[in-house]
C-alpha cells in the first residue's frame, strides 16, 4: 500500500501543475527508488496543511457560533472584522506556555499521549478523499481503515488520563474509554448501512457512485440509509466526545477531564485532534450519505466529469469544485455539531452508555438488517435487480477492473457450472461501458467459452 | 340317540353333586353363620335330582331295549322249578352258549342267546351297551387319557341305587348332624391338652359338602368308561372317605382312623397301579370296551394261549402282541388288590371298623352301601379280564374275609362295630360269589346288601342319636318301646341280612342274594371238589350272620333296659331321620323280589359277561372248571335249603342266648374267655400288623435316625470344620498376599503422584517455562538426530 | 535502499523493539503502551505486504478493541497507582537465557530452509498456476473483495474451479467463528458481571 | 536491507519469543495476556508474509484474520477471568492463584 502512496510517481503527479521541464528535471534529480517516496511526502505535506488548518478555522467558528447562540459577538478584533485570526493568537499563546508534567506522572506516557491522539486523527485523513481522485491512498477498504485509525485516538486519551496521576484525569480517561469502546459498535454498523447499498468500502468509489443528481445520494437510497444517516451523526458526535456527550472533559464535574494536567502545546494537540476528527467523521458522513463531492445537480456533475476526463487544467478546476462541495458538506456537519453543543445540556455518563447500548445499537442493527433485505424486497416487488448494476469506473482511481470482474464471473461459473449466456451477461460488467465497450465484450466471450468448457 | 339321552341324564346326575359341593363349600356359611340348614337341603336337592335323572335313565334304557334282559331269567326259573326239564334247559343252554359263542365273537359283554332263537325282533331293539368319550384330557402316543362313559344295565342299577340311598342318607343326616348347627359345638369325646372339651364352630355345611363331593366321586366311578378314570375317581372316593372319617378331626381316634383307612387303601392302590401299568403296556388302552374285545377266548370261554403260555392280543395301536399268561394273572391280581383295599377284604380289612369313628350317616353311605361296594363293582366291571387263577384267589379271599369278620362280629359290643364287621363279611360274600363265577349273584348281593345295610346303619344311627351317642349295646335294651319305628325297620333289615324266609311264601332280599352266592359256591365245589372250603365257610357264616344280627337286635331293642339312665333319656328320632328308614325298609325287604327271576337280578344279568352264562370247562386235568348257570341252578334248591337251615339255627341260638335269660352270658364269656379274647381282639390282626410292619418300620426308622445323627452329621460337621480352617487360611492369604499386592500398587501410585505433586506448582509462568524448555529440548533432539 | 526499505526497516524495528520493551518494562500500563507500538508497527508491516484488510483488522480489533480492553482491565484491577509486580531477577536471567536459546533455535531453523525451493515444491505439489495465485501481488493490496468472496466460499483468486480441483472456501469456518464470537460475548459478560467481593 | 520472506519470519520469531518470555516472566495476569497477544502476532506476521511471498495466495491472510478474531475472543474471556480473579483475591498476581496446587 505504501508503495502506492501516490498512485503515480512524483513527476507525473506534478506535471499538471508545474511546467514540463521542472517535472522532468525533478524526475532526473530524484533517484528511482525515491520517486514514489517523494510523491508520498508531497501528499503528506498537503494533508498536514489541511489537518492543521481545519482546527484553526473550526475553533474560530465554534467561538463565533457560540457567541451568536449566546447572543454575544464572539471574537471580533484579531485580524480585522471577524477576529478570524483569533485562533492564530491562541496558538501563539499556547506555544509560549510552559510545558508542565506532574512529578508523580508517568512521564513517558504523559508526553506520548497527545501525539497518539494527533497521529490517529491525522492518519484518518490519509484515506479521506477530498474530491474525485484527490486522495492520498485509495485503499480498497478505506472506510474500514479510517474507522480503525480513528479508534486509536481513544488510546491517547486513556493514557493521558491514566498517566497524569490525577483522579480527575483518571475518571475522564475511564469515561472516555467506556464511551468510545461502546460507541464504536453502532458507528461501525451505521457506516455499514450505505456500504451495503454501495457494495464497496472504497470511499472514492462510494463518492463516484453518488454523482449525477441528488437522488443518487445514499441518504435517499432507501429508508434505512435515511435513518442511518441521523443515527450515524449522533454516534459520530458522541465518538468525538462532543457535547452533549463530552463526559470525558466535563468541566463542571472533572476539572478538565483527561487533559486536566496538560498545558501548552500538548493541551492544544488534544484539541487539534478533536477538531480534526470532527471534520473527519463529518467528511465520512458527507461521503457515505451526502454524495461526497457531487454537486447534487445531474447536469453539473456531467460537465464536471467531462472536464475531468479531458484532463489538464480543466480536470484540476473540476477537482477544486468537488473539494469545495465536499468541504461545504463536511463543515455543515461540523456546524451542526457545534450548534448542538451550545444548545443541548450535557447528559449523565450512565445515560450516555444507556443511549448507546440500549437504543443505538439495536436501532443500527435493525437498520443493517433492513438494508440487507432491501434489495431482495426491490427484486420481489419492482423486479429491479441491484446486483446487475456494475457501475462505470470513473477516472483511474477505481481498482474494480474488468479483469477482476471476469475473475469473479469465472469463479462463480466454476462454482455453479451451469450458467448460460444471459446469466453470464448479467454477472459480467455492465455492457453499457461506453468508452471501452469492445474488448471487455471480447474477454466476456472468452470467459463464456471457458466456463462452458468447464461445464462440459 | 338313546345313548345320547342316557349320557346326558347320567352326566347330569353325576355333575349335580359337584355343583352342590362347590356351592356349599363356597357359600355354605353365610358370613360366619354356620347355623343355616340350606346347604343340607341344597345337597339333598342335588342328589335327589340325580336320583330322578338316573331313574329316568333306567326307564329310558328299559323302554329302549324293551326290557329284553328280563326275559331270560324266566326260563331259568322254570328250569329251576322242575328237574326233569333240567336236561332240556341244559341242552338249550349248551346250545345257547354255542350259539352265543359263535354269534358274538369277538366277545361282547352282553349277548342274548334266546333273542335270536325266539327270532323276536323286539328283543334286540335298542343297544344294550352305550359307551363313548366325553372329553379327551390328553394323548400320550398310543394312550389317550379321556373321560369316557360306559353305560349298561349294571351302571344304571348302580346309579339308581347309589342316588336313592344317598338321598335317604342325606335326609337322615340333616337330623343326625343337627347338633352341628351351632356356633359353639362342644365335642365331648375330644379333649384339649388341659383336659377340657374342645369347643369349635359347627361344621354342618362342610359335612354336606363332603357328602356331595363323595356322591360325585362315586357316581363318576360308576360311570367311568375306562380303568384309568376309575382309578382317578377311586382316589377321589378315598379322599372323601378320609375327610368324612376324620370329620371330628379333633378326636385322636378319628384322625388315626382316617389315616389308617387312607394308608391301607394306598397299599391296595399300589397293586392297582401295577395292574394299570400292565394293562397299558400290553393293551395300550384303558377303555373297557376295547379291552374286553382284545382278550381272545375260545368257544368254551377259556383264554386262548399258545404253547409258551402267551396270549396274542391286538393292542390299541393295532399291532399284534404276545402277552405272557402270567402277566394277565398279574394284571388281574393287581386290580383286585385295589379292590381288596377299597372293599376291606382280608388282609386289608382292619381299617373299616375304625372308620366307624365317622358320623353314622357316613358309615351308612360310605362304609356300607357304596364306597366299599366300589371294589366289588370294579371286580364285576373288570370281570372279563380275570383269568381263572385270579378268580380262585378272589373266591378264597372272600371266603376268608367273610368268616373272620363274622366271627369277630359275634363278640363285638359296639353297635356300629357289629354292623361294620357284618359289612366286611357281606363284602366277602360278594367277592366269593364273583370268585366262584356267580357274577350276577355277587352283584345281586351288592345291591341288596347296600339297601339293608344302609337301612340298618341308619337305624343304628337313630338309636345312637336317641341314646345321646351311646354306642355300647350292653348299655341298651328294650328300646323298642321307646323307638318303635327304628326298632321294626331295624328288624326288617336284620331279617333281610340273615336270609330268613318261609320258602314259597315270602323271602326277603338277603335270602335271594345269599342263596345265589351259596348256590354258586356249591356248584363250584362240585366242579372242583378240592376247594370245598369255599362252600363250607359261607354256609357256616350264614348261620353266624343270623346269630350276630339277631344278637344285636335282641341286645338293643328286646329285653329289659340294662342302663336305666340311657333308657330314660332315649327317645324316637325326628321325622327327617325316621322317614328315610321308612323309605329304605321296603327296598331292603323286597328289592330282590322274585329272586333270580326278579327284576333286579334280570337287570344285572343283562350285563353279565357272556362266557359266564355257559361256564368254563376245565382246559386240563386239575385246572379250574367254572360252573355254568345251569349247574348253579341245578344245586340252587339244596344250597338254599342248607343256607336257610344255618340261618334258622343261628337265629334260634341268638334268641336262646339273648332273647331269653336261660343262660348267664358272663359265665359263658368266662368259660370261653380264650376264644372270646381272641375274637374280641379281632384275631389280633392289628397286633399282627404292628409286629409285621410297624415295629420293623420303627426300628428301621430308628436305625436311619441313628445313622443320620451319628454318621451323616459327623461327616457334615467335619466338612464344616475343614471349610472353616481352609477359609481361615484363605483369609490370611487374601489379606496378606492379595490385599498386600493391591495396596502395594496403590501405594506406589500414590507416592509417584506425591513426587509429581512438586512439579504441579500451580504457577502459570512455570508451566509456560516448562513448555518453552520442552520445545527447545525437543528441537535440540530433532536437530542432533536429523541434521538438515 | 528505497522508500519501501525505509518503511520496512522503520516498522520492523518498531515491532521488535516494542515487543522487547513490553517484555522488559515493569509497569503494566507501559507494557500496554509498548504493545500498541508493536502491534501498530505489525499492522504497518501488513500494509507493506499488501494485506490492507488484515492490517486494518489488526488496528481495529487489536489496537482499538483488545488493547483498550486491556488498559481498561488494568485500570479496574490496579489496586494502587502504577501497579508494579516485578519478577525476581533470577527468573529474569533464566528467562533471558531461555529466550536467547529459543530465538537462536527458531532463527537457525528458518534460515536452514530454502523458501523459494520449497515454494516451488509446494506449488507443483498443490498444482497452483502461478499467474493466477500471484494476482493479488500485483493488485496493490486491494484484497478486500477476494477475502470477502473467500469467506463466502468462492475463490476468485484461484481461477476456474473444476471438478478435479475444487476450491476450498472458508464459509464454514466463518460461520463457526461468528457463532463462537456470540458464545464468547455471552460467556464474558457472564463471567465479568459484578459480584460481591469476598471481604465486603 | 530489502524486505524478504526470511526477514519477516525473523520479525515473527522475535515477536513470538518476546511473547513467550512475557508469559513466562510477568506475574501480572494482564501482562501474561499481552504475551499471548504478542505470540499470536508473531504467528500472524508469518502467515501474512507467506501469503505474500509464496504462491499460496490469500489463505494466509484469511488464517491470520481468524487468528485475530479468535485472539480477540480469547482476550475477552481472559480479561473476564482476570476481573473475577481480582474480585475474589484482591490481586492480579498469578502466583497467588495456587488454590488448586497439589
Amino acid at each position: 500500500m505504501f508503495l502506492t502512496l501516490a498512485s503515480q510517481p512524483l513527476a507525473e503527479l506534478l506535471e499538471n501543475v508545474v511546467p514540463e521541464g521542472v517535472a522532468q528535471s525533478l524526475s532526473k534529480l530524484i533517484p528511482e527508488g525515491w520517486q514514489y517516496f517523494g510523491a508520498g511526502l508531497l501528499h503528506m505535506a498537503l494533508l498536514f496543511a489541511v489537518f492543521s488548518l481545519c482546527p484553526f478555522f473550526l475553533i474560530w467558528l465554534e467561538r463565533k457560533v457560540a457567541g451568536r447562540i449566546q447572543d454575544r459577538l464572539g471574537p471580533t478584533r484579531v485580524g480585522g472584522r471577524f477576529g478570524w485570526l483569533q485562533s492564530l493568537a491562541d496558538g501563539i499563546k499556547l506555544v509560549q506556555k510552559e510545558d508542565l508534567c506532574p512529578p508523580s506522572a508517568d512521564s513517558l506516557l504523559f508526553y506520548a499521549a497527545p501525539y497518539i491522539v494527533c497521529m490517529s486523527s491525522f492518519a484518518a485523513f490519509i484515506f479521506l478523499p477530498f474530491s474525485e481522485g484527490w486522495v492520498a491512498v485509495a485503499a480498497d477498504c478505506g472506510l474500514f481503515i479510517m474507522l480503525a485509525v480513528m479508534s486509536l485516538e481513544v488510546f491517547g486519551i486513556i493514557l493521558a488520563g491514566y498517566s497524569s496521576a490525577s483522579k480527575w484525569s483518571l475518571f475522564g480517561g475511564m469515561r472516555e474509554a467506556a464511551q468510545m469502546v461502546s460507541y464504536e459498535i453502532p458507528m461501525g454498523i451505521c457506516a455499514l448501512v450505505p456500504i451495503v447499498a454501495a457494495g464497496s468500502l472504497n470511499l472514492g468509489e462510494i463518492g463516484d457512485m453518488q454523482t449525477g443528481g441528488m437522488l443518487n445520494w445514499f441518504v435517499f437510497h432507501d429508508p434505512f440509509t435515511f435513518i442511518a444517516f441521523f443515527v450515524y451523526f449522533v454516534v459520530a458526535t458522541a465518538s468525538c466526545k462532543r457535547a452533549p456527550f463530552d463526559l470525558a472533559e466535563a468541566e463542571s464535574e472533572l476539572v478538565g477531564g483527561f487533559h486536566t494536567e496538560y498545558s501548552g502545546m500538548r493541551w492544544s494537540f488534544f484539541f487539534m485532534g478533536e477538531y480534526a476528527s470532527m471534520f473527519a467523521v463529518c467528511g465520512i458522513a458527507a461521503i457515505l450519505f451526502l454524495g461526497g463531492w457531487s454537486t447534487g445537480l445531474a447536469g453539473v456533475d456531467q460537465t464536471l466529469s467531462l472536464m475531468r476526463s479531458e484532463g489538464g487544467v480543466g480536470s484540476y478546476v473540476a477537482g477544486v469544485i468537488g473539494l469545495a462541495m465536499f468541504a461545504a458538506k463536511a463543515l455543515f456537519g461540523v456546524f451542526v455539531q457545534i450548534w448542538l453543543r451550545w444548545s443541548v445540556p450535557r447528559i449523565r455518563i450512565d445515560q450516555v452508555i444507556t443511549v448507546c447500548l440500549k437504543y443505538l445499537v439495536p436501532i443500527s442493527c435493525f437498520l443493517f438488517l433492513g438494508a440487507i433485505v432491501w434489495p431482495l424486497f426491490l427484486l420481489l416487488v419492482t423486479g429491479y435487480d441491484s446486483d446487475t448494476e456494475w457501475y462505470e469506473p470513473v477516472g483511474g482511481q477505481t481498482t474494480w477492473n474488468e479483469e477482476l470482474g471476469e475473475r469473479f464471473a469465472k469463479a462463480i461459473d466454476g462454482e455453479t457450472s451451469a450458467t448460460d449466456a444471459e446469466n453470464n451477461e448479467e454477472r459480467s460488467p455492465d455492457p453499457g461501458e461506453s468508452a471501452t465497450g469492445e474488448e471487455p465484450a471480447e474477454t466476456k466471450t472468452v470467459t463464456l467459452n471457458e466456463s462452458t468448457e468447464v461445464s462440459r | 340317540m338313546v345313548g345320547e339321552t342316557l349320557k346326558y341324564l347320567l352326566v347330569t346326575a353325576w355333575l349335580l353333586p359337584l355343583l352342590g359341593f362347590f356351592v356349599e363349600m363356597l357359600w355354605g356359611r353365610k358370613g360366619d353363620r354356620t347355623t343355616t340348614k340350606w346347604p343340607a337341603w341344597c345337597a339333598v336337592g342335588c342328589i335327589g335330582a340325580g336320583f330322578l335323572c338316573s331313574f329316568t335313565a333306567l326307564m329310558t334304557w328299559g323302554s329302549d331295549t324293551g326290557w329284553a334282559v328280563l326275559d331270560k331269567p324266566a326260563e331259568h326259573l322254570e328250569g329251576h322249578d322242575d328237574h326233569d326239564e333240567g336236561e332240556h334247559g341244559h341242552g338249550e343252554h349248551g346250545h345257547a352258549a354255542d350259539h352265543a359263542s359263535v354269534a358274538d365273537a369277538p366277545w361282547q359283554l352282553t349277548s342274548l342267546p334266546d333273542a335270536d332263537e325266539s327270532g323276536d325282533a323286539e328283543h334286540t331293539v335298542g343297544q344294550l351297551v352305550h359307551h363313548g368319550t366325553l372329553y379327551t384330557l390328553a394323548t400320550f402316543g398310543g394312550l389317550s387319557v379321556s373321560i369316557d362313559y360306559y353305560i349298561d344295565s349294571l351302571t344304571l342299577v348302580m346309579f339308581t341305587m347309589v342316588t336313592l340311598i344317598a338321598t335317604c342318607i342325606h335326609l337322615f343326616a340333616i337330623g343326625y348332624m343337627s347338633d352341628e348347627l351351632t356356633e359353639e359345638y362342644v365335642d365331648h369325646s375330644a379333649h384339649t391338652a388341659d383336659g377340657k372339651h374342645v369347643h369349635r364352630q359347627g361344621r354342618f355345611y362342610r359335612f354336606f359338602a363332603f357328602l356331595s363331593l363323595f356322591c360325585f366321586s362315586m357316581l363318576g366311578l360308576v360311570l367311568a368308561g375306562n380303568i384309568f378314570q376309575v382309578f382317578v375317581f377311586w382316589e377321589l372316593v378315598g379322599i372323601c372317605s378320609f375327610l368324612l372319617i376324620g370329620f371330628y378331626t379333633e378326636r385322636k381316634t378319628a384322625s388315626n382312623a382316617a389315616n389308617k383307612a387312607f394308608i391301607m387303601n394306598r397299599v391296595g392302590d399300589f397293586g392297582f397301579l401295577i395292574g394299570l401299568m400292565v394293562v397299558w403296556t400290553w393293551f395300550g388302552t384303558f377303555q373297557f370296551a376295547e379291552l374286553f374285545e382284545t382278550l381272545p377266548r375260545d368257544a368254551t370261554g377259556n383264554i386262548v394261549a399258545n404253547e409258551f403260555d402267551e396270549v396274542s392280543v391286538t393292542a390299541a395301536g393295532g399291532d399284534e402282541k404276545q402277552i405272557p399268561y402270567s402277566l394277565l394273572v398279574v394284571a388281574g391280581l393287581g386290580v383286585f388288590a385295589g379292590c381288596i383295599g377299597k372293599s376291606a377284604q382280608f388282609p386289608l380289612q382292619t381299617w373299616l371298623p375304625d372308620a366307624m369313628e365317622g358320623p353314622t350317616p357316613v358309615s351308612a353311605l360310605v362304609h356300607s352301601a357304596t364306597m366299599v361296594a366300589a371294589g366289588v363293582y370294579l371286580v364285576g366291571r373288570f370281570y372279563p379280564m380275570f383269568v381263572p387263577e385270579v378268580l380262585l384267589t378272589i373266591a378264597y379271599i372272600g371266603a376268608i374275609t367273610l368268616f373272620i369278620a363274622a366271627t369277630i362280629a359275634v363278640v363285638a359290643t359296639d353297635i356300629k362295630k357289629v354292623l361294620a364287621f357284618s359289612t366286611i363279611s357281606q363284602l366277602g360274600y360278594m367277592m366269593l360269589g364273583l370268585g366262584v363265577f356267580g357274577w350276577a349273584a355277587g352283584l345281586f348281593h351288592l345291591i341288596t346288601h347296600a339297601f339293608f345295610k344302609s337301612l340298618m346303619f341308619l337305624c343304628s344311627g337313630s338309636v345312637i342319636h336317641g341314646c345321646h351317642h351311646e354306642q355300647e349295646m350292653p348299655k341298651m335294651g328294650g328300646l323298642r318301646k321307646k323307638m318303635p319305628v327304628t326298632a321294626y325297620t331295624m328288624l326288617i333289615g336284620v331279617i333281610a341280612i340273615s336270609g330268613l324266609s318261609i320258602p314259597g311264601v315270602v323271602a326277603f332280599s338277603g335270602y335271594h342274594s345269599k342263596d345265589a352266592i351259596v348256590a354258586s359256591a356249591l356248584a363250584f365245589i362240585q366242579a372242583n371238589p378240592s376247594h370245598f372250603l369255599l362252600f363250607l365257610l359261607p354256609l357256616l357264616t350264614a348261620g353266624i350272620t343270623a346269630f350276630y344280627m339277631f344278637r344285636l337286635w335282641f341286645f338293643t331293642f328286646a329285653g329289659t333296659p340294662r342302663d336305666q339312665h340311657v333308657y330314660d333319656h332315649a327317645h324316637e328320632s325326628p321325622w327327617v331321620m325316621t322317614a328315610p328308614l321308612l323309605i329304605l325298609a321296603p327296598f331292603a325287604a323286597f328289592c330282590a323280589l322274585g329272586g333270580e327271576s326278579g327284576f333286579l337280578y334280570g337287570m344285572l344279568q343283562g350285563s353279565e359277561p357272556v362266557h359266564v352264562a355257559a361256564g368254563v370247562p376245565a382246559v386240563a386235568e386239575g385246572a379250574l372248571a367254572l360252573p355254568s348257570h345251569h349247574a348253579i341252578h341245578g344245586v340252587h334248591a339244596t344250597a338254599g335249603l342248607w343256607a336257610l337251615v344255618a340261618a334258622v339255627a343261628g337265629t334260634l341260638l341268638a334268641y336262646v342266648l339273648y332273647g331269653t335269660n336261660v343262660v348267664n352270658l358272663h359265665d359263658m364269656k368266662r368259660q370261653l374267655s380264650g376264644i372270646h379274647g381272641f375274637l374280641s381282639s379281632k384275631w389280633y390282626f392289628d397286633e399282627l400288623y404292628d409286629a409285621l410292619f410297624m415295629k420293623p418300620m420303627h426300628q428301621v426308622a430308628a436305625l436311619c435316625a441313628w445313622f443320620d445323627r451319628t454318621i451323616i452329621d459327623t461327616v457334615v460337621h467335619v466338612a464344616a470344620k475343614i471349610v472353616v480352617v481352609v477359609s481361615y487360611w484363605d483369609r490370611i492369604i487374601d489379606e496378606s498376599l492379595v490385599d498386600g499386592l493391591v495396596n502395594l500398587v496403590s501405594r506406589a501410585t500414590f507416592s509417584f503422584g506425591n513426587s509429581l505433586k512438586v512439579v504441579q506448582t500451580g504457577r502459570l509462568r512455570q508451566y509456560v517455562m516448562f513448555i518453552v524448555v520442552g520445545v527447545v529440548a525437543l528441537f535440540a533432539v530433532l536437530f542432533t538426530t536429523f541434521p538438515n | 535502499m528505497s522508500g519501501q526499505t525505509l518503511f520496512f526497516t522503520l516498522f520492523a524495528l518498531g515491532a521488535c523493539l516494542g515487543a522487547i520493551a513490553v517484555v522488559v518494562s515493569q509497569s503494566v500500563i507501559r507494557m500496554a503502551f509498548w504493545l500498541i507500538i508493536s502491534l501498530g508497527s505489525t499492522a504497518a508491516l501488513f500494509f507493506l505486504v499488501d494485506a490492507d484488510f488484515v492490517g486494518a483488522v489488526q488496528l481495529m480489533i487489536y489496537v482499538g478493541g483488545t488493547l483498550v480492553l486491556l488498559v481498561f482491565a488494568v485500570m479496574l484491577t490496579s489496586s494502587g497507582p502504577y501497579l508494579k509486580i516485578d519478577t525476581s531477577p533470577g527468573e529474569t536471567v533464566l528467562a533471558g537465557m531461555v529466550a536467547l536459546l529459543f530465538l537462536f533455535m527458531v532463527v537457525v531453523t528458518q534460515l536452514g530452509v530454502d523458501w523459494d525451493e520449497s515454494n516451488e515444491r509446494i506449488a507443483t505439489a498443490v498444482g497452483i498456476d502461478r499467474e493466477v495465485a500471484a494476482f493479488d501481488s500485483g493488485s496493490e493490496g486491494n484484497t478486500l473483495r477476494t477475502i470477502g468472496m473467500s469467506l463466502l466460499g468462492l475463490r476468485p483468486d484461484l481461477g476456474v474451479a473444476t471438478a478435479s480441483k475444487p476450491h476450498t472456501g472458508y464459509l464454514l469456518p466463518f460461520e463457526i467463528v461468528s457463532v463462537h464470537l456470540l458464545v464468547v460475548l455471552i460467556g464474558a459478560s457472564y463471567l465479568a458481571r459484578a459480584k460481591r467481593r469476598r471481604d465486603s | 536491507m530489502d524486505p524478504t520472506l526470511s526477514k519477516y519470519l525473523m520479525i515473527g520469531a522475535v515477536l513470538f519469543v518476546c511473547g513467550v518470555i512475557c508469559m513466562a516472566t510477568k506475574r501480572n495476569a494482564i501482562g501474561i495476556l499481552m504475551g499471548v497477544e504478542l505470540v499470536l502476532n508473531g504467528a500472524n506476521v508469518n502467515l501474512v508474509a507467506f501469503s505474500h511471498y509464496t504462491t499460496l495466495g490469500i489463505d494466509g491472510q484469511i488464517y491470520s484474520l481468524f487468528v485475530i478474531v479468535l485472539a480477540a475472543a480469547e482476550a475477552a474471556i481472559a480479561l473476564a477471568i482476570a476481573l473475577n480473579f481480582y474480585n475474589n483475591h484482591l490481586t492480579i498476581d498469578v502466583d497467588r492463584a495456587n488454590k488448586l496446587k497439589g
